[in-house]
């Protein structure tokens, strides 16, 4: 099953990754991380399908993407 | 009229206005953007002119174009922008055009810091451009006092025709303080009958500097020079505070750094250290006579800056080596604390007898921090 | 296609540093510093790579990378990537530069080092507007675009046209790469990092100069929210600054 | 008499805004003031602060290493200051999102609920005009009518109210002893 | 057009001074001199008219007319004629700058006056080379091109190709007139003397930043003669840099 | 080895790629294009890098650029070129970066003339960029020191990661003279591991200026000035000419205008009038103790230079309020001629007694040209 | 009848004239003028039909072109 | 001994050329030598001259204001320089192009026709080596031997044999007194 995995550290709630999932299933958490952001996390794992989409528009490379079954990878990046 | 408080850029920019000053081209640098965002706004209120060059460079050869078709023209900028502006300061000055020029100055050298310094001195006193030429070069403590000097700069620039240079540490433009804007003093200057505004009904205009011929060009610079003369009979602007025949040491410091060196005389007062400041306010022309007879009952300076150790060049050379000179001070932003300096003038107090007088050889103390020290 | 079990199919390049940058919240700067990494990456380079950092936000890139850099002067990062290239042809080199630096007081050092068909790659980060310096105009700030110096909406009759960059470089006659992409969505992200590459690869070609234009936002100075910024690029940006290739010479391998 | 403050937070939480608010207030009473922000790196993301300083006589040094009172509105402003108050100082803690005090036994420490109250008066926006209030309630540097009827001139409608609401509420608590 | 009995037609103009040029014999500097103190006396303009001088062969153009002239930093005239153009925009303004100094090191001035559109005009002359000091290579300089800095030809995948500024500027989005022309023999001389009244026009109407290209000879610098030097002109230079007009705004009057 | 007859700029040419410093970048200007023009024949036959930028700004930046990647490299202009470079070396010498800078300086300021002069010495030697930085700054008074500083400058350069500037006259770069390339002398340099050379097998080398923690900055500074501390140490170069007890006046001067003081010397020796010659060959490092000791014996100083006085504020701060110092110059693209000097030493010989002692004040004579006197 | 007035110490020699003169009158002097060149002269006065070609190319404003008849004056300039 | 010398004529009659000649050959004789091109506004058009001092000792000041000789090949020059020439010194004069004498009595001044015997020699352009071959036979500076095999060496073919037969007959005039 396909997931991703927020570095809540790294995170600066821009919320970006949020809207690009098509999925829609990231949504922002109602606490702080360090640095005083409210930082994404996945509300759904199971519905991932990992896309990488959010990963891809995350500026601060909070996101990291795992697979583990045969998938084929939709866009080439 | 009633004060208002103001941060320093603003109202050096206002200030320009108020003397007539109503044509500024500037590019964006930390610590003096404020300047050209304030003037942004109010140059289209008062129906002057307002342009952002693409480069230092460039703004500094519009002021050329500008200043010579006759209008009162100024820039601001900080220490890497006006390291740009080196040859059009050199073109400007064998010009003999009046401009005004603002450096709020950040810590050097290169990219540096954003934070304020005094480590331009140098460039602004002794040319960094090419050639034999100065600026005439003013140095505020207060925001008040910027907006006097720079209503002022004004005038000298069209007097003199010579570029005048503002020179506040980033502290001076960013920190608010009470101002009035007093009508500005000016005397009566002559007509520009030299810019180039269209040569109807007389003989065209040229200004160059430009001269092949050595002769010509050895000519132009004795005009430069016998101005600067009269600069130094007539401008030279100083402050002597709590000087007297008691004290230990006399400081000299400019711009914010005065101010830190009173707020440290009052505490030595406490301590019953008697030291007296001395406050170039023009930077050049140098208050040679002035410093010297300051320095006279005095058994050592201190040259305190926020640099590595410039302006003590002047100091040393004016006061002779009869006196011991040292320096001290902090730089790259971080700006001496009125405790260190107090704690600077007790070593030194401490350190030395009675001053010695004769012949003093140049000698290393041990000095924390950046002081060099030269005694007898 | 297709993959095996049990992999990470996104994580941070080798070539970026783990420091967390100094950037706003949402702002693509970070985005494109990681693609650059990832082409490092890709092409296995990052050890003979020499980047030059602009002035500007990005000033700290070198702090967010693995490879050697220098910091260059506003504006003068094609100067320093020529000095480099040039005494050093087997370095791979790239400037990393904002609109105010490449576009305005950098202009005649992208334009000449473009002429001279300097064999580095530049990444032009377009966000019309200095950031840095809190949100001054940019030659590529729009008509009309409300800054802290053009206070009342860019007045183009006062200040002319927005610079369009990769048009202006295209019109040179020295064969380069030259390419528009942007970062205001996935789709485009993914597009752009391929124009990185190709970039790259025509540098390792040693075939011309090459630079992608990258438009990015600024959330910051623009007032906007990280979202509402990806918006404005797709409302405002692209239809003044159009994406696609300009100028290509003809390529041996992609 | 000098009285040097450090006001400090986040950006964004209106720390320049008061620190002004006092010096022009000040200024209008006939003090002296210089109001100096702190700029450079420490600016975009984390704390800020400026420095106000208000005296009868000419100001010398507008640069003030160990402030005697401090305004404080978040936990790193807190770690950061507080260490560096004169002996015999105040500060003022907005203890709605600080949750520690400062340990010291030397200066007259004040906790001041902020967020709380502004959310009560209306706004949590008015955070800074608590902490305002109740920094003149205690040192008395200005007269809080002067500073209230320079807060009505500066804002209008409710916000002027609001502000004003939040800032009287900081000063009855400021006054209190 | 018909002239009636006994006049002189053809005459130094006012504009000009009489004095004698330092110009290499058959240098075009000249004829452009003329050409431009000739529009100026056509248009009635100078007596409100300032020139900038560039640093170049024609450094000491202000000898040459009268009118009033400002002599500007190598490169940066067209900064120096934004500096008077905007401060008094009733003055008629002109800057006469050579391929060194406008191509090269003053590349950046020119591109962004013409993209802010200042209006003024400026007369460009591009003589493919260095004149003043001693014949050294221009970003205009042609491919294989002798000169002292290009003592084997210049090497076009080292240095690029040549600059066509006019095809440069022409790729920048803020309205401009731009036209290139040539000297080289009386016909296209004629021509040429019509772009530059153009020009002053346009200017004249507050239309637009005005620029007209201008081949010219260096005789000396070429190691031609003046005649093998518009010959050379017309066989090397024109079919590099092809004649015509590269933009130009609606006009409401020629 | 034998000699050849060669131009000073094409000499100095020679000698940097003698030098290993095959890397040029450069744009034309007179009088030093023969420099330029001479390297693009040279560059191509021993494989090194010959680029003309489109600026000097550029060629400043590029410069860095070169450096920063390891390799020796050098540039050459003139005085307005070297205005435009004032930026890129703050910057370079904030990065530490070693670069060798040829100026061979012309009358200014402004665009002012092509003729030979020395009127740079304020910028070269003070620091014409922004900040707390110093030019290691060689005078060359032949074409062959002028081949000896070359090759020693890289080597300086690399040794102190500095900037390094060979500042010589339109003279040096214009005239001819018999040269020997001897084979370069040079210590052990270290690696130049922290070049950007690609990360392979060692961390990411980072070369930059900027240090947005003052502290950081400041510290960078204080690196800096140790090294001039260093090279006050162990650079100083300097030449005595004919000085002795009897010297009634002591003669300033370096470049050419030492080589006019040595004619003027040789001619006032005929007139029974004993003059010494103190020569500074490093501009920066001044050769303080060395002048002081120079000067003890002599009753009067005279700075004789290419210029309106720059060099003799050094002086000046140097040797001293006790002893009179004046200035005695030509400008312009003048280069003053023997018999000037000799009329300049017999005019102030003439005109003084006994040389005064004590706290002489500054005192303007009447004297003809640029001539300014100080003494007691 | 057309002229053509030749400044001989404004002509610097450069034979541009002499190439433009479609009626190919205008020729160069066998003496040096004050300024070392040998200067344009028109060879046959009578022959020239007051085009104005040779003023329009010369560099040094060394020509001035009289007429003295109805003409039509064929190029504007 | 020192010995300066002024070479002046129009840019293109070859003085910078035969001002190194000697140069060249007098230091291979172990002399010392500086070269100083005039360079500078008058370059374009006007007239050229070189400085040349040849001496046993180090020379010091290059610029001369006043030279012990002067090898002069047009008119502007001789109006120019022959006033500012050392009493006692030389003066070789190209009397094809120059129809006056400096009038001095001072000095020792050699009429040469120098363009005459170059055409006379085969070439036109070898007027300045008929020039230099005078000097040298009027001031016996440098061997004529050493100068004639720099020249044999410098050019090669007839151009090498026509530059030694004008330099020669200029020898031997100016060996005439
Ligand atoms: C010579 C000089 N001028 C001005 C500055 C101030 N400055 C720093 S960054 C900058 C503009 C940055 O804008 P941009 O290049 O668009 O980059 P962004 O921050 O938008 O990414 C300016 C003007 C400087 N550091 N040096
Ligand atoms: C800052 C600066 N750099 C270089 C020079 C030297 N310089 C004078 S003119 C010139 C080039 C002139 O060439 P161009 O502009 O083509 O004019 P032309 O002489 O060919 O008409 C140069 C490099 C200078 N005066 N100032
Ligand atoms: S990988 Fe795709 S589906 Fe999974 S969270 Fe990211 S964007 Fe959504
Ligand atoms: S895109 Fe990245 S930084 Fe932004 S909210 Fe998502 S994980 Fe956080
Ligand atoms: S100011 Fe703008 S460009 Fe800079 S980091 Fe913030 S969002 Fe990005
Ligand atoms: S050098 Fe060339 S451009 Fe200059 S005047 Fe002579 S011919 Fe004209
Ligand atoms: S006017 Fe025409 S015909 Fe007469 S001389 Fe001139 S070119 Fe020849
Ligand atoms: S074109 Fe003019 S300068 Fe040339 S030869 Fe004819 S008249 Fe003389
Ligand atoms: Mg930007
Ligand atoms: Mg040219």
């Amino acid at each position: 099953m396909p997931q991703i995995r927020v570095d809540k550290d790294r995170c600066k709630g821009c919320e970006l990754c949020n809207a690009a999932c098509p999925q829609q299933i990231i949504a922002m958490s109602k606490e702080l991380n360090v640095k005083g952001y409210f930082y994404a996390r996945v509300d759904q794992p199971s519905r991932c399908i990992g896309c990488r989409l959010c990963a891809i528009v995350c500026p601060d490379v909070a996101i990291e993407v795992d697979i583990n079954a045969v998938q084929y990878i939709l866009v080439d990046y | 009229m009633a004060k208002t408080l103001m941060k320093g850029n603003e109202a050096i920019g206002e200030a320009a206005i108020r003397a007539g000053a109503l044509n500024y081209f500037c590019y964006p640098i930390t610590p003096q953007t404020e300047l050209a965002e304030y003037l942004a706004k109010r140059m289209p209120e008062v129906g002057g002119v307002f342009l952002q060059g693409e480069s230092e460079l460039a703004v500094s050869n519009m002021l050329f174009g500008a200043a010579g078709a006759g209008v009162r023209v100024f820039t601001s900028s900080s220490s890497p922008g006006i390291s740009l502006m080196q040859e059009a300061l050199s073109y400007i000055a064998g010009a003999q055009l009046p401009v005004v020029v603002v450096n709020i100055v950040r810590g050097g050298p290169g990219l540096g810091g954003i934070l304020p310094a005094q480590s331009d001195y140098f460039q602004a006193t002794k040319g960094g451009g090419h050639g034999d030429y100065r600026l005439l070069v003013l140095a505020p403590a207060s925001v008040q006092e910027a907006v006097d000097l720079t209503m002022k700069a004004f005038y000298l620039a069209d007097k003199y025709r010579n570029p005048v240079m503002i020179m506040g540490d980033g502290m001076i433009g960013q920190m608010m303080e009470p101002v009035e804007f007093n009508p500005p003093q000016e005397g009566d200057l002559p007509p520009k009958d030299w810019a180039t505004t269209g040569a109807k009904g007389r003989k065209r205009n040229q200004i160059h500097s430009l001269f092949l011929d050595p002769v010509a060009l050895e000519a132009n610079n004795r005009v430069l020079y016998a101005k600067y003369e009269e600069m130094k009979k007539h401008e030279v602007l100083f402050e002597r505070y709590n000087c007297s025949r008691h004290n230990k040491v006399l400081l000299v410091a400019y711009g914010t750094m005065a101010r830190i060196c009173k707020t440290a005389i009052a505490e030595l007062k406490r301590l019953k250290i008697s030291v007296g400041l001395f406050r170039p306010i023009t930077l050049f022309p140098f208050p040679e006579k002035e410093l010297r007879t300051a320095a006279e009952p005095v058994g050592r300076l201190v040259s305190v800056e926020m640099s590595m150790g410039q302006m003590v060049e002047d100091v040393e050379r004016v006061v002779g080596r009869e006196k011991p000179v040292s320096f001290f001070g902090r730089c790259g932003g971080i700006v001496p604390s009125p405790e260190e300096v107090v704690a600077e003038v007790k070593r030194l107090v401490a350190d030395s007898g009675p001053p010695a007088q004769k012949k003093p050889a140049r000698k290393k103390t041990g000095a924390k921090k950046t002081a060099k020290s030269r005694k007898g | 296609m297709a993959s095996t079990l049990d992999r990470t199919v996104f994580r941070k390049p080798e070539s970026l540093a783990p420091k967390i940058t100094h950037y706003c919240p949402g702002c693509t700067h970070g985005v494109i510093h990681r693609m650059v990494a990832e082409v490092l990456d890709e092409l296995g380079v990052m050890d003979r790579t020499v980047g030059v950092a602009p002035v500007g936000c990005s000033v700290l890139i070198y702090h967010y990378f693995e490879c050697d850099f220098q910091e260059a002067a506003h504006g003068r990062a094609p100067a320093f990537a020529t000095g480099i290239k040039r005494v050093r042809p087997d370095l791979v080199v790239f400037t990393y530069q904002g609109d105010g630096d490449l576009c305005s007081i950098g202009m005649s050092e992208i334009i000449h080092a473009a002429n001279r068909g300097e064999k580095f790659t530049t990444i032009f980060v377009n966000n019309a507007i200095y950031g840095m310096t809190g949100g001054q105009m940019a030659p590529t700030t729009l008509a009309n675009q409300v800054t802290s110096t053009s206070p009342f909406g860019r007045d183009t009759d006062h200040t002319g046209m927005p610079i369009r960059m990769s048009e202006l470089l295209s019109a040179l006659v020295t064969p380069a790469y030259i390419e528009r992409v942007s970062t205001h969505d996935a789709r485009h992200t993914i597009k752009a990092k391929k124009a990185v590459r190709r970039a790259f690869q025509h540098q390792l070609n040693n075939d011309c100069f090459s630079m992608v234009e990258v438009l990015s936002t600024c959330p910051t100075n623009w007032g906007l929210t990280p979202l509402e910024a990806t918006k404005w690029v797709e409302d405002n940006m692209i239809p003044y600054y159009p994406l696609g290739v300009f100028k290509e010479p003809p390529v041996e391998e992609g | 008499m000098q009285l040097e403050t450090f006001f400090a937070g986040f950006g964004g939480q209106g720390i320049m805004s008061i620190g002004q608010f006092l010096a022009k207030t000040a200024m209008q009473e006939g003090q002296q003031v210089v109001w100096l922000p702190s700029y450079g790196p420490e600016m975009r993301g984390g704390t800020a602060y400026c420095t106000v300083v208000v005296s009868d006589e000419p100001i010398g040094s507008p640069i003030i290493s160990s402030p005697k009172a401090l305004v404080v509105l978040n936990r790193p402003s807190m770690d950061k200051f507080a260490p560096r108050v004169k002996s015999g100082g105040t500060i003022i803690v907005n203890s709605s999102l600080i949750e520690v005090t400062s340990e010291r036994g030397d200066v007259d420490e004040l906790l001041v609920p902020a967020n709380d109250i502004a959310i009560e008066c209306g706004s949590p926006r008015s955070t800074n005009m608590v902490m305002l209030g109740a920094f003149v309630g205690r040192t008395g540097i200005v007269q809080i009518k002067n500073l209230k009827s320079f807060v009505q001139k500066k804002f209008s409608g409710t916000v002027a109210e609001v502000n004003v609401n939040a800032m009287m509420a900081g000063h009855r608590l400021g006054c209190k002893r």
